[in-house]
C-alpha cells in the first residue's frame, strides 16, 4: 500500500473514527446543525448546547469515512467549552493546516497532532472536503444558526 | 480592438467550405451559434481526459469532473451576476427551463380565474407551455399586443395587469423582430401586482450583459447553443427564496436527502432541482464559453452586432421589393424582411447557393406572423463573427433573388 | 475475437496516467461509461464542420446537421427493435424520460385508490417521480420486495397487481445488486391486469440486446452517457398508440403544426415530444457510440461483463472479510460489497490510490440500502475494457485495505 | 447568379409554381392528405376525390417555396383521372427522376418536360425534400388514406 495514504490515515485518524465519545445525541441541543457532503453521501448531525457565550456541551451524530468522522470527532473535541469568538479562530486554523495553497507548514501552524494528522490532505484534493465537512458546516452556517437554530428536514434524515 | 476576423479564425467550421465551394456566412445565429475552438476543447478534453460522473465518486476522475462542474456555477452567476450558486440551476435548455417552471411552480398554483400574460411576439417556447398550462387549469392567457412599429404596447401591459395576473412571461429580445423589450419596466409593474416575471433570454444572452438583480425578475432562462456553447444545456436562474419554495423541477438522483417508501426529503439548493446525471460535458462546454465572452468582452460584443444591425436596416431599406418588419425603437441583432414575389424559403435557398446561411419560416413565433400577416419571414441573425461585408454581400444576393421573381 | 485491449486502445482517457501516475482502472461504469474516440470526433465534427439547428434551416450545414441528426434515430429504432422511428423519442436522459412519462402519461390519469408498483431495488430515477405522483394525487405505492437472495419477490408481485394497478415501473437491471429482472414475466402479469409498464434500462442497455418487442413493455428509457455516449441525452421509447395519445411531454418549438392565442395543435410523432432545441451533438454522438457497439457486438459484450462479473465473486468470495451484497439467480455486470471495518469511502480512497475507480455510497438506491441494512456498499463495475487482471488488482488492494483496518 | 440553380428555377418551375389551376380546396373530397416538411414549415393539404377506382377530381391549397408548389401542382395535374395502379408507377417514375443515385438519366426515364424540370434537385440535397414533399406523402399514405379518410387536426392548420 501507498505510504502517503497511510501516513494519512495513520494512528491518530483511525483513532479518532473510532472513538465512541462524542458520538451521541444531544437530546437538550440548543442549536442543531447538519453538514453533508452530495459528492459521497456522507453526513454529521452536529448538536451544540449553548449556555450563555459558550459551547458547554457538543456531540454528533452520522455516517461517513474515516476522515470524515475523525475530523468531526476531533472538531467537536476541540470546540468544547469555547465562545464563539474562540471558535472561529479554531476553524479557522484548522482550515489553515489543511489548507494546500497555505504558505505555512502545519507544523507552524499548531503542535496539535491530532490537527496535524489532517494536514496529510493537503496532498488529497479528493480528500481535503472529507476533512473539513463539519468545520465547513460550522463555519457557514453557524452565525446564522447559532442565532435560530435548524432542525428543519431532520425528521426524515 | 474588436477584430471580427481575429475572433472568426478561432472558430473551426470557418475553415471549411460550403458543398458549393464558397466560404460560409452564417446569418442564423439567432437560431444557434458556432462554436469557437476552446468550448470544443474544453468538450474534447472531459471525454478525453477525465470523463467521469460528477457530484459522486471520491476518485480521480470523478473529483476533477465534480470540480470542472462546478466552476461553471459560478462563472454562470457572476456572468448573470445572481446573488448566490444557489440561483443557478443547469437545465437542458430555454424550453426546459420554461416548461419546468410552468409544471413546478406554476401549475400547482394556478386556478380558474388566474391570468398569465405573454406578449404578441413570443417564441412558442415561451408561449405554448404557459398556454397549456392556462388551459389545463381554466386559467386565462393574456397577450401584450404591438404596436404598428412591432413594439410592446406597454399602455394595453399595464391594463392587462391586476391582482388575478400570477405570472408575466417575456422575451428579452424577439428573435423573429429583434426587438428589445423594457425588462425593468415590465417586472416593476408586474411586482407591483404580485405577479412574478419569466425572462426568455435565450436572445438576449449573446448580445447583451445579463444582470438580474438589476432586472428584479423572479426567473429567466437560456440555452448555452446560443452563446457559442454546447447543446443539451441551459440555465435557469430563480430567485432563491423561490426556488427553495417550490418542489423540485424533477425527481430522481442527487436531489435528494433521504428516500423511503413513504417519502422524500430533498437536497439543498442548487441540487435539489437538478435530478439525474446532468449534461456533464455541456455544462464544462458553456464554462469555456462564458470565459469565451468574456475575453472579447460582452460590451463590445454588444456594440458590434447592434451596429450591424443598424448598418443592415439602412442597406435593405434601399431596396424597394424589400419589406423590412418591424421599426422598433429599440432593435439589435438581428432583421426579418420579406422579397416581393420570393417565397422566403426561395430566398433562403438562393442565399444558400452562395454561402449565406439565413433563416425562412415562421421562426417558432406564429401569433407574431398572424400579427405580421405573414406565413413567415427570411431572418437575418449576427454574431460576432459577421461583419459589414456579410451584410455587403446578402445584399447583393437579395437584390438577384429580387431581379429574378420579379 | 473479442480482445478488451484492444477495444481499450480506443478509449484515450486510458492514455492518461491517474494523478498519482499510475494507469486509471476505471470500475464505475454503471455511473458512466468512458467514450472511444469515434464517439468523441463525431461530436467534433459536428461542432467543427457542419454545425447548425436541426429541423428548420435549409441550408447547408442546417441540412447535414439534421440528416445526421435523424439517422441516430433510426440507428436507436433498430437497436433496440421499436417497430417505428415514432417510438423513438430523443430526452436528455433517462431520469428526464423517466419524469416526463410520469408528467404527462401517469398524473392526468392518476386518482386516488390507484397503484403503482416499484421494486425494492429502483435507482432513486424510477423511484422518487412515481412516489411523488402518487402522493400528489392521493394513489399508492406499492414496492416489490426482495428475496433473501436479492431477487425480486415474483411472488408477492402477483399478490400485489390488481385491477387498481396503474403501471409498474421496473429496472432490467439493478445498479447496486446487477440483479438482471425477467421482464417478460413482469410485463405479460403487469398486462394482464391492464397495468403499462416502464423498463429503466439505464444499465442493461450496455450489457444486453434490448427488444421491446420481445420484452413487450409500453415505455423504456435510457441514458447514452451508460452506452459510450455522451452525456445530456438519452432515449425514451413508447408504444406508438400510447405516445400518438398521451399529450406532449414538453411544449416549445419544433413540436406543434399550428399556434395561435386560443390553442395549438400538435406535430406527429415523434416530433411531438421533442419540444426546443434538442441536444444535437448528443443525439449524433449517441448515433457514433451504438456505430461502436455495433461494430464488437452486444452479444459479445455481454458474454464479457458477465464473465467478468462472474469471475469477481468468484475471486471475492474467497475473502472472509470481504461480504458480497446479494446472491440472485442471474447477475450480470457489476458486484456490490462490503470490507469488514472499513467504510465503503474508505475502501474506495484506498483504490482510487492504486488508480482503481469504483464507486462508494448509496448508489441512488436507498430503499435497498435500508433492505441491506447498511448506509452504502462498494461497488464494481465493468465495461467492456475490463479484464480479469483489473479483478486482480481490485482482489490485491482490497486485501491490503482488510489488512490495514483490521 | 449561380447558373446551377437557374437552372433548377428554370420556367417550367416558376410557370408551374404560380399556375393557379388547382390552387383551390375541394369541398368533395373523400380523401384528404397534408404533406408537411417540420424542417422548413413547408405544408400543402391534397385534395382527392375517387369516383370508383379513378382519381375524378385532385387539388391543392397551402404554403411553401417555389419548388414544393410547383411540384405539388404538376403532381396533381399528373394523377387525375388515374387509378391507384397508375398513381404508383407516376410516383415512382417522378422519384426516379429526382433520385440523384439513380443510375438512369432523368431523360431515359421521361419526356415529360415538367416532370424533368425536377431532375435538377439531384444536384441538390437540401432541396429534393421540396420536390418530393407532396408525392412522398401521396406515396406514404395512399394506401391507408385513401381507404380511411383522414382530416384530423385540420381544423387548426
Ligand atoms: C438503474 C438506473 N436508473 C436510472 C439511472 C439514472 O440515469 P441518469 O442519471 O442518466 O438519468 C441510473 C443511473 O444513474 C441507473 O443506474
Ligand atoms: C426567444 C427564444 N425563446 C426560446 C427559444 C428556445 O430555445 P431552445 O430551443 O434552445 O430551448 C429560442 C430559440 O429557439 C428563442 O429564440
Amino acid at each position: 500500500m501507498n505510504e502517503r495514504l497511510k501516513q494519512l490515515y495513520k494512528t491518530q485518524i483511525l483513532t479518532n473514527a473510532e472513538d465512541q465519545t462524542y458520538f451521541k445525541e444531544l437530546t437538550e441541543a440548543t442549536h442543531i446543525l447538519e453538514a453533508y457532503n452530495p459528492m459521497c453521501g456522507d453526513k454529521y448531525t452536529l448538536y451544540l448546547k449553548m449556555v450563555g457565550e459558550k459551547i458547554a456541551e457538543a456531540s454528533f451524530k452520522g455516517y461517513g469515512c474515516a476522515i470524515s468522522r475523525a475530523s468531526t470527532s476531533v472538531l467537536i473535541k476541540n470546540i468544547l467549552g469555547k465562545s464563539l469568538q474562540e471558535l472561529q479562530a479554531i476553524i479557522e486554523q484548522f482550515m489553515e493546516v489543511i489548507n494546500e495553497e497555505s504558505e505555512k507548514s502545519p507544523e507552524s501552524i499548531t503542535a496539535d497532532e491530532e490537527l496535524l494528522a489532517f494536514a496529510g490532505t493537503r496532498e488529497y484534493p479528493e480528500r481535503k472536503k472529507c476533512a473539513s465537512l463539519s468545520w465547513d458546516e460550522l463555519k457557514v452556517n453557524y452565525p446564522s444558526e447559532l442565532s435560530a437554530g435548524n432542525s428543519e428536514d431532520l425528521e426524515l434524515s | 480592438m474588436f477584430d471580427p476576423i481575429a475572433i472568426k479564425s478561432q472558430f473551426p467550421i470557418f475553415k471549411k467550405k460550403t458543398p458549393n465551394g464558397v466560404d460560409l456566412i452564417y446569418l442564423d445565429n439567432a437560431a444557434t451559434t458556432q462554436k469557437p475552438q476552446q468550448v470544443i476543447d474544453a468538450i474534447t478534453d472531459y471525454y478525453s481526459g477525465y470523463n467521469a460522473n460528477v457530484g459522486r465518486g471520491t476518485y480521480w476522475p470523478a473529483t476533477k469532473a465534480t470540480g470542472a462542474f462546478e466552476a461553471t456555477r459560478t462563472k454562470v452567476k457572476d456572468f448573470i451576476n445572481a446573488n448566490s450558486l444557489k440561483e443557478v440551476i443547469f437545465t437542458s435548455g430555454t424550453t426546459d427551463g420554461i416548461n419546468k417552471v410552468v409544471n413546478a411552480y406554476l401549475m400547482p398554483q394556478l386556478k380558474p380565474g388566474d391570468e398569465v400574460i405573454v406578449t404578441e411576439m413570443e417564441h412558442h417556447g415561451n408561449f405554448v407551455p404557459w398556454q397549456q398550462a392556462c388551459i389545463k387549469q381554466g386559467a386565462s392567457l393574456k397577450m401584450i399586443p404591438l404596436t404598428e412599429t412591432g413594439d410592446l404596447d406597454y399602455g394595453a401591459y399595464d391594463d392587462l395587469l391586476n391582482e388575478n395576473t400570477q405570472l408575466v412571461a417575456i422575451s428579452a429580445i424577439s428573435n423573429a423582430l429583434g426587438v428589445k423589450n423594457n425588462l425593468e419596466y415590465l417586472t416593476n409593474k408586474a411586482h407591483a401586482v404580485g405577479a412574478k416575471v419569466m425572462v426568455d433570454a435565450a436572445q438576449l444572452v449573446t448580445h447583451e450583459k445579463i444582470d438580474v438583480q438589476a432586472i428584479g425578475c423572479d426567473f429567466l432562462c437560456f440555452s448555452a447553443h446560443k452563446l457559442f456553447g454546447p447543446t443539451g444545456v441551459g440555465v435557469l436562474f430563480g430567485k432563491e427564496e423561490l426556488l427553495s419554495e417550490m418542489p423540485p423541477l424533477s425527481f430522481g438522483g442527487g436531489m435528494v436527502k433521504r428516500v423511503t417508501l413513504e417519502g422524500t426529503s430533498f437536497a439543498d439548493l442548487p441540487a435539489k432541482h437538478e435530478a439525474g446525471t446532468s449534461n456533464i460535458s455541456g455544462v464544462i462546454g458553456l464554462g469555456a464559453a462564458i470565459d469565451f465572452v468574456n475575453s472579447i468582452g460582452i460590451e463590445a460584443i454588444h456594440t458590434h452586432t447592434r451596429a450591424l444591425t443598424d448598418y443592415a436596416i439602412e442597406k435593405f431599406s434601399h431596396i424597394e421589393e424589400i419589406t423590412i418588419f418591424g421599426n422598433p425603437k429599440d432593435r439589435t441583432s438581428l432583421v426579418s424582411l420579406a422579397v416581393e414575389k420570393a417565397h422566403p424559403h426561395d430566398v433562403s435557398a438562393f442565399l444558400g447557393e452562395r454561402g449565406i446561411a439565413i433563416r425562412a419560416g415562421h421562426h417558432c413565433a406564429q401569433p407574431l406572423m398572424d400579427y405580421l400577416q405573414v406565413s413567415g419571414t427570411c431572418r437575418i441573425s449576427f454574431g460576432i463573427y459577421n461583419t459589414k461585408e456579410d451584410v455587403d454581400r446578402v445584399v447583393e444576393a437579395l437584390i438577384e433573388v429580387r431581379d429574378f421573381f420579379a
